[in-house]
């Protein structure tokens, strides 16, 4: 599994350190996955059954990081949306979706 | 015995996955990625379907029945986008 | 373009929706015991309506749902937060939430929490942010 | 509060009330004759001091200012601080006067001026009376600042602004470099006390920071007075109107590095380290200053550099008193207290003369509307009295009898002269360039003297040149430079008055062993045979008016030296310099371009966790607390990894929103298998949201040109991207590798019994971590009130804004 | 338990979302903006209080037993914090009335302006890593949106690398929230002092608190601080000064929160690595002060070189130099906010932000300009200003601490920003007068009152320092006392 994060963040990353917006924020979006996947491993993986009550005896696993990860998709979502009309904003107005050009005038 | 053909049709299920994965990849047409999307939806249901057995557990039911609804909408939402152009249209009679 | 018909898409969708919802509201009160809760029917209810909008129109459904989703998310905040708030009143900490059974009639004994006041409100918020998200975008085009 | 802090803080008041004076006046009144009264008042108070003093008597008041941190506004008045209260206030009184009559009160903007000079003086007292290092250099800065906007005065020139600029970068830096020296003394001994740290003294010497915060603490004192190589600033401060070029920048400001030297020598002096420093600096700068003053054509330059040159003088007096604490008691020791009697006796002299002539050159200015010494030229008929003035401060500057400048110049050379035979601090063999040093400088005092006076009031009338009619100045011009030039003689002729109620207590605040009357004494008079000093004054005169005479035939010399070599021009430069390339280094790393800062981010990222990773060897691997993977499972990884690779290198954008998509419907399937389910559920829906967001926003926009990125751009990415993913493995690993603690989640296991709810994570979600959940509900709603303006709202262009639709 | 503690986030949580409710009503919008900043601030002064005398005030949310549910946690240097925070985004607001045109404000942006303020404010109190989380996203979000309100070319350019930036290190946070969890099982910043003081701070952990200082210094501009300039030259400038005056410092109080409360076992090597960045910080941050002719470039870098500053203190991990830093930090975010807002208005009157391209401002604008005077003598730290007490102990604490580079660099960048500032002082406010009252673009009318406010602080703040000398001492004390903290928490309990 980490291996698997791992390598989500390193093609995440890739995607992030290219030029094109789109794939700048697909890029994100797969670092996104990768850090849930790594905050449900770092919560101990399959140790357990469902964290729900009066469905078995089994032990449960650990609960906390899902909520955590509930929470942080919320968020990342809340984030990725408003960053997905920020750059339809951005290309519309800019007429690019290359970064390269999006420099700016260093005196503006 | 009834484990081991679980386990079976979840590895022809994957295997049913990679194909449209592949499918969904290689296009070429968007009816056919759209077509490819639908299918691993189905694909979806039926694996959590059988893991819910696997794992003896009835929490997943709710799952199934979102994947199917979401592949509903996302099926009527592509059609929608490939007759008009529009996925939500403003107003329809002007 | 040619006039559309419509009319299979919106007979289905009508049934549709309204299991959608139906199911959703099932998701959002078995959140305290089953996966669900508010986060999941909010969003359940906000795909009945995506559904809706997809079917027919803005305006349409405008006129038929005169809701400003955005002061929906205000509202749902809003009952979150003041679920807490009543912790405060009642001499306990923010967000503390009380819960106890009763005995009511047709449905026996009924656990009622303020967790679920609470979840109405992330129902809220989340269907009110949604679909100002998707209006917000449909609208631009 | 006593009379003695609120007597500090008139000015400050004074300053506030001042704008509203001006108001009420200004076409009637000058604003200036309200001023008046600060200095006079405050002077006349001070008297009532010098009986107390003169006993050898010391007066200590202390006002909790920040006493938390013992910081406290501390008075403390001995002889040292009394004279240059003294100083400050009677100087001040006279150039106020003077101003009255410089500034025009329907021209000038005079309440700023006002203001400024007020400030100035208020933070001048605080300094030289406050015991308290910290609130020292408080007023200590306070004075640079208001330097500053004196200095700029006449703020629609160019080269005020420069002026001004220029000595507030060269005094603040050594503010600066006088506060880090504080802060080290302070930590050496623990308290902010002047007093209570020269009680200490002892225990500080082998402490390893005594000599760096030394060697801090003068170089405040030099930026201050402009030692070398710090002067550059003054001749440039000359732009300031000219009665403040007399206060600041000779009789009081530039005094305060003299008064830090003479304050700290009790705690410093009687090292070696103290008196090469400090001596040798104003050495140094005596010549320097010197050398420089007879290039000048502009008389107020001449003058800053002649001031330089004093000051140097000052300053080199000081370090060879200094010797005297090396000894304590007895009769070497008082040979060189002599040095320090003379520092402060020159102190007060070159105020009185280099005031008034400054004030000469005010009115110079002033008549003839220029300072150039090329285009004046007999003015001694025209202003017969200024004449007189300048004669008066220009020979006692050259040393000449009988003026006071005569006495303090003879004590110079007794001063230099033992210090030549002093037998420590290795001056065996270096002593006597001291003398020789001293001489040189003399001979070229005498030169520059010689050419204010002369080269003004003598020669040839040149009408044509000037732009007015000249005549003599207004009687309340004169009267300040009449009072000083009046000074300058009764000095002369009664020194022991002074020495006996003001040098001497001076003398004992600096070389405690003499702070009671009585322990030495000192006579200065002005004939003491034929000894080396009256020969040395003798050679002065003869070789300074044979060169003076001939200075046209050397004085291209001067031209040999390049200005590229100058501290000036490194000033220049450097700040140039340094402008230029402070913008290009950051024009070259803050391109603008985001990629270029992610560059920079992973990689910092890279070698900061990755360098401790190695560093630390952290990684530490632990396969028991991984689980098995089924084949099932490798076949979802297998596939989750094809999505991510065809992101990757699909190229058109559908391809990759759908991948993306698909990825996260893979991602929730494993939600499943980890018993997520609810997890899962959202997952599922986020996904299926944020894929339509995708293609509503990107799908209309043309396809991704896959431009060919050169080799580098791709190799660089992929150096960081599997930098930045092995080590959040790595990490990973490591980290499921080290469960040192039982989670806490065990707790929410009784969720059902705690809050009344089956699904724990449900639970956690409402109600263990409830707040979590509201703002993150709270993040959602700000979200989309975000889309909701992003979209409506467009504010074209600047300022003006129209809504579009 | 303390209900007061929550106050400060719900208050303008439910302000804004009333105000989202009635959107047309712009009157509601400020009246509403103003009682719940400052009743966030009077709940700041009373909790002070009750800090100063029955010590830290704690909230567990729930009522759940500290390191299961969420708890607040207001000690001496949070309230203060909170306090400021307050003070400034008054001043900023009342700024923003004045100045920041019907077309922001009828699209939400005073609640927007609140909703970002609560974030800050969560941010100063929880007491939980993944709650900071939340509270910083909270931030975050409404940052995005206020840079972008408006939607002009620049704001989207800028916005997008903003944006991104924070996605990023968000994603980083989380990364080193899950480490942190795999290890010590806890989120609760009491419960991780207990447990990582028990094995002691472990290699790895060490390592994790070094990627957490990289994430906060992304947010906090610490030596990762490319994405500033750009992005605070961006929006309105009542905005860029709230920016100027918050969104760091909440970085840097994360960075003091971790670093004195869990991560303190380490000195040589976390803070030692602390004032090395700091360092760089400061040299770059000066370096690009001095190289730009342009206000707002300038006052940008400004802000990082304040930075560096105030994290030297921490570096230092003495108490000097932690008192400088609690001093500095208030002081920081006064005068920052003070600059930002006149520079804005400089802007805003001479219609461009080049200085060679203005000039003898000072003839028609007195007071702007000796405002702008202190302003710039307090940024600088110049006695008796507020900056000064904080530079001095900073200082002496990088001495004691026998860092003499950090506190040299720290001096001589103060120097580099006194000239950088006192630059934009001459060039704009003195030389000949040519621009006409008439041919100026904007107006200072109405904005003067916050300016005004805030230099009065900065006065104030520097001559009565022994005010807040007491609370500053308490605050230290708690931040060198972790066990103080952790007791505070599980009231005498011991933690399991």
């Amino acid at each position: 599994m980490s291996l698997l994060v791992g390598l989500f963040f390193a093609i995440g990353t890739y995607l992030i350190l290219t030029k094109s917006l789109l794939r700048i924020i697909l890029g994100t979006s797969i670092i996104s996955h990768g850090v849930h996947l790594l905050i449900l491993t770092m919560g101990g993986l399959k140790t357990g059954g469902p964290p729900l009550l009066g469905l078995q005896d089994l032990p449960f696993t650990d609960a906390l990081p899902q909520a955590l990860i509930l929470t942080a998709i919320v968020i990342n979502f809340a984030t990725t949306a408003l960053f997905l009309v920020l750059s339809y904003r951005a290309y519309k107005v800019l007429g690019t979706d290359d970064t390269d050009q999006m420099r700016g005038n260093h005196d503006e | 015995m009834i484990e081991i053909i679980l386990m079976l049709s979840l590895g022809f299920l994957a295997l049913s996955m990679m194909a449209t994965i592949f499918r969904l990849v290689i296009g070429p047409t968007i009816p056919d990625r759209v077509q490819a999307l639908d299918i691993l939806g189905i694909n979806l249901i039926s694996a959590v379907a059988i893991l819910s057995v696997l794992l003896k557990t009835h929490a997943f039911m709710e799952v199934i029945l979102l994947i199917g609804i979401l592949s509903f909408i996302g099926t009527i939402a592509f059609a929608r986008f490939m007759e008009r152009g529009v996925v939500i249209e403003r107003r329809r009679h002007k | 373009m040619k006039e559309p018909n419509d009319i299979i898409l919106h007979a289905v969708i009508k049934v549709a929706v309204v299991i959608i919802l139906t199911f959703s509201i099932n998701l959002f009160f078995s959140g305290h015991h089953n996966p669900g809760g508010g986060f999941i029917g909010g969003l359940g209810f906000s795909a009945a309506l995506t559904l809706l909008f997809l079917a027919f129109d803005i305006e349409t459904v405008r006129q038929n749902i005169p809701v400003d989703f955005k002061v929906l998310t205000a509202i749902g905040v809003l009952i979150a937060v003041f679920t807490g708030v009543g912790g405060i009143v009642f001499g306990e900490p923010f967000l503390t939430q009380a819960f106890d059974y009763f005995d009511i009639p047709v449905f026996g004994k009924t656990e009622l929490a303020t967790a679920v006041l609470f979840d109405v409100g992330v129902a809220l918020a989340v269907i009110g942010t949604s679909m100002s998200i998707i209006l917000s975008i449909g609208d631009d085009h | 509060m006593s009379w003695l802090h609120i007597m500090v803080l008139v000015p400050f008041l004074f300053a506030i009330i001042v704008p509203v004076i001006y108001r009420m006046v200004t076409p009637r009144i000058h604003t200036g004759w309200f001023v008046l009264i600060v200095p006079s008042v405050i002077f006349l108070y001070l008297l009532k001091y010098i009986p107390i003093v003169s006993n050898g008597d010391s007066v200590f008041i202390s006002v909790p200012w920040i006493p938390s941190f013992g910081i406290n506004y501390t008075t403390y008045i001995d002889g040292l601080s009394l004279v240059f209260g003294l100083l400050i206030t009677g100087i001040g009184a006279l150039v106020v006067l003077y101003s009255i009559y410089y500034l025009s009160k329907l021209k000038e903007s005079l309440h700023n001026f006002y203001i400024y000079l007020l400030l100035f003086m208020g933070a001048m007292l605080g300094l030289v009376f406050s015991d308290n290092i910290l609130v020292l250099y408080v007023f200590w800065e306070l004075t640079s600042i208001s330097s500053f906007l004196l200095i700029a005065y006449w703020y629609q020139r160019e080269k005020s602004r420069y002026g001004a600029q220029k000595s507030m970068n060269i005094t603040i830096f050594g503010g600066l470099a006088m506060l880090a020296g504080f802060i080290m003394l302070s930590m050496m001994t623990e308290t902010f006390s002047i007093r209570e740290i020269i009680n200490q003294t002892d225990s500080i010497y082998e402490h390893s920071l005594f000599l760096p915060a030394m060697i801090l603490l003068l170089i405040g004192a030099f930026t201050k007075s402009a030692q070398f190589p710090f002067s550059i600033w003054l001749p440039d401060a000359m732009e300031a109107p000219t009665p403040i070029s007399a206060y600041l920048h000779s009789a009081t400001m530039v005094k305060a590095g003299i008064y830090l030297v003479a304050r700290m020598t009790p705690i410093f002096g009687g090292t070696a380290e103290w008196f090469w420093l400090v001596s040798s600096a104003g050495l140094v700068t005596l010549l320097y200053g010197s050398l420089n003053a007879v290039k000048q054509t502009d008389l107020k330059a001449l003058l800053a550099y002649s001031t330089i040159s004093q000051l140097g003088l000052i300053m080199s007096l000081l370090g060879m008193g200094s010797a005297s604490l090396y000894y304590g008691r007895g009769d070497e020791a008082s040979m060189y207290a002599a040095a320090v009697l003379a520092a402060i006796f020159h102190l007060i002299n070159h105020s009185t003369f280099k005031g008034s002539l400054f004030m000469v050159v005010g009115i110079i200015d002033h008549e003839t509307g220029t300072r150039d010494i090329r285009r004046l030229g007999g003015l001694m008929h025209l202003m017969p009295i200024s004449f007189t003035l300048a004669i008066i401060g220009g020979f006692s500057m050259a040393g000449l009898p009988p003026f006071n400048g005569f006495l303090s110049k003879e004590m110079f050379f007794t001063a230099v002269l033992n210090a030549s035979d002093m037998s420590i601090f290795s001056m065996e063999s270096l002593g006597v360039i001291f003398p020789v040093i001293a001489w040189a400088a003399s001979v070229f005092t005498f030169i520059y003297s010689m050419i204010i006076i002369f080269k003004t009031f003598t020669g040839k009338y040149k009408p044509k040149k000037l732009e007015k009619a000249v005549h003599e100045a207004p009687v309340g011009m004169l009267v300040p430079p009449v009072i000083l030039s009046s000074l300058v003689i009764i000095i002369f002729f009664f020194p022991n008055v002074l020495s006996q109620y003001i040098l001497k207590p001076a003398m004992g605040a600096v070389l405690p062993a003499y702070s009671q009357p009585g322990e030495i004494e000192i006579k200065i008079s002005a004939w003491h045979g034929w000894n080396a000093e009256l020969f040395m004054t003798i050679g002065v005169v003869g070789a300074g008016a044979l060169l003076y005479l001939y200075l046209k035939k050397w004085i291209g010399i001067y031209s040999i030296y390049p200005y590229s070599m100058t501290f000036n021009n490194f000033y220049n430069q450097g700040l140039g310099k340094m402008e230029d390339m402070s913008f290009s280094l950051t024009k070259r790393y803050m391109t603008g371009y985001i990629r270029d800062y992610f560059v920079y981010i992973f990689t910092f990222l890279i070698i900061i966790v990755g360098g401790s990773l190695f560093y630390f060897d952290g990684a530490a691997f632990d396969a028991s607390n991984n689980a098995p993977v089924s084949i099932y499972e490798g076949v979802l990884i297998i596939s989750m990894l094809t999505a991510a690779l065809t992101v990757l290198f699909s190229k058109s954008r559908l391809t990759a929103i759908v991948a993306v998509g698909a990825l996260g419907y893979l991602v929730s399937l494993f939600f499943v298998i980890f018993r997520a389910p609810d997890l899962a559920l959202t997952q599922l829906v986020v996904e299926t949201v944020t894929t339509a967001l995708f293609l509503l926003c990107f799908y209309h926009l043309p396809e991704m040109r896959r431009k060919a990125e050169r080799v580098k751009f791709r190799m660089t990415n992929l150096v960081i991207s599997i930098g930045v993913g092995a080590i959040v493995a790595i990490l990973a690993l490591s980290a499921n590798g080290t469960r040192l603690f039982k989670p806490i989640a065990y707790y929410y296991e009784n969720s059902y019994e705690l809050a009344g709810a089956r699904n724990i994570v449900n639970a956690i979600l409402v109600d263990f971590r409830g707040i979590d959940t509201m703002l993150e509900i709270f993040v959602l709603g700000i979200a989309s009130l975000g889309v909701y303006t992003l979209v409506k709202l467009r504010i074209s262009g600047r300022g003006k804004s129209e809504r579009a639709k | 338990m303390n209900n007061l503690i929550i106050m400060p986030i719900i208050i303008p949580l439910i302000a804004g979302m009333v105000m989202v409710i009635f959107r047309r009503n712009l009157k509601l919008h400020k009246i509403l903006s103003l009682i719940a900043l400052s009743g966030s601030g009077i709940i700041a002064v009373k909790l002070m209080g009750e800090n100063k005398n029955d010590g830290i005030q704690t909230l567990h949310l729930g009522d759940w037993k500290p390191p299961f549910g969420v708890s607040m946690v207001a000690d001496m240097f949070s309230s203060m914090m909170l306090l400021i925070t307050s003070i400034v985004a008054v001043c900023c607001l009342l700024y923003a009335f004045r100045s920041i045109g019907e077309e922001r404000e009828s699209h939400y942006f005073y609640p927007l302006f609140l909703f970002l303020i609560t974030g800050v404010n969560g941010s100063f109190i929880t007491g939980d890593l993944f709650n900071l989380f939340v509270c910083f996203e909270v931030m975050l979000i409404s940052s995005y949106v206020l840079i972008s309100l408006g939607g002009t070319k620049v704001q989207l350019r800028e916005s997008i690398k903003y944006v991104l930036t924070n996605i990023i290190s968000s994603f980083l946070f989380l990364v080193a929230i899950a480490y942190i969890y795999a290890i010590t099982g806890t989120l609760n910043f009491a419960h991780l002092s207990v447990r990582v003081a028990e094995t002691g701070q472990s290699g790895l952990l060490t390592i994790i608190s070094i990627l957490l200082l990289v994430i906060f210094s992304l947010k906090a501009a610490l030596f990762l601080f490319f994405w500033l300039p750009g992005s605070y030259s961006a929006p309105p400038t009542a905005v860029a000064a709230v920016f100027a005056a918050l969104l760091t410092k909440v970085g840097i109080y994360a960075i003091f929160r971790l670093f004195t409360l869990v991560f303190y076992h380490e000195p040589k090597v976390t803070h030692l690595l602390i004032g090395i960045l700091g360092a760089a910080t400061m040299i770059l941050g000066a370096i690009g002060a001095v190289a730009h002719w342009d206000i707002k470039n300038i006052l940008a870098y400004n802000v990082i070189i304040g930075v560096g500053f105030i994290i030297a203190g921490l570096a230092s991990f003495s108490i000097e130099g932690l008192t400088g830093s609690v001093y500095y930090m208030i002081h920081d975010i006064i005068v920052k906010a003070l600059i930002f807002l006149l520079g804005g208005t400089i802007i805003s009157l001479t219609g461009t932000g080049k200085l060679k391209d203005m000039s003898g401002l000072i003839r028609n604008h007195p007071y702007l300009g000796w405002m702008f005077f202190i302003a710039a003598l307090s940024l600088a730290g110049i006695p008796p200003l507020s900056g000064f007490l904080g530079k001095v102990f900073i200082t002496q604490g990088t001495f004691e601490a026998g860092y003499f580079w950090l506190g040299a660099i720290g001096l001589l960048t103060s120097l580099m920003a006194l000239y950088s500032v006192i630059k934009i002082f001459m060039n704009c406010f003195w030389g000949e007068t040519f621009l006409s009252e008439e041919m100026e673009s904007g107006t200072t009318k109405g904005v003067m009152f916050p300016i005004a406010c805030l230099s009065l602080l900065t006065i104030l703040l520097g001559l009565g320092a022994e005010g807040i000398s007491a609370y500053t001492q308490l605050a230290v004390q708690t931040l060198m006392n972790p066990e103080i903290y952790i007791q505070a928490v599980f009231g005498g309990e011991t933690a399991p």
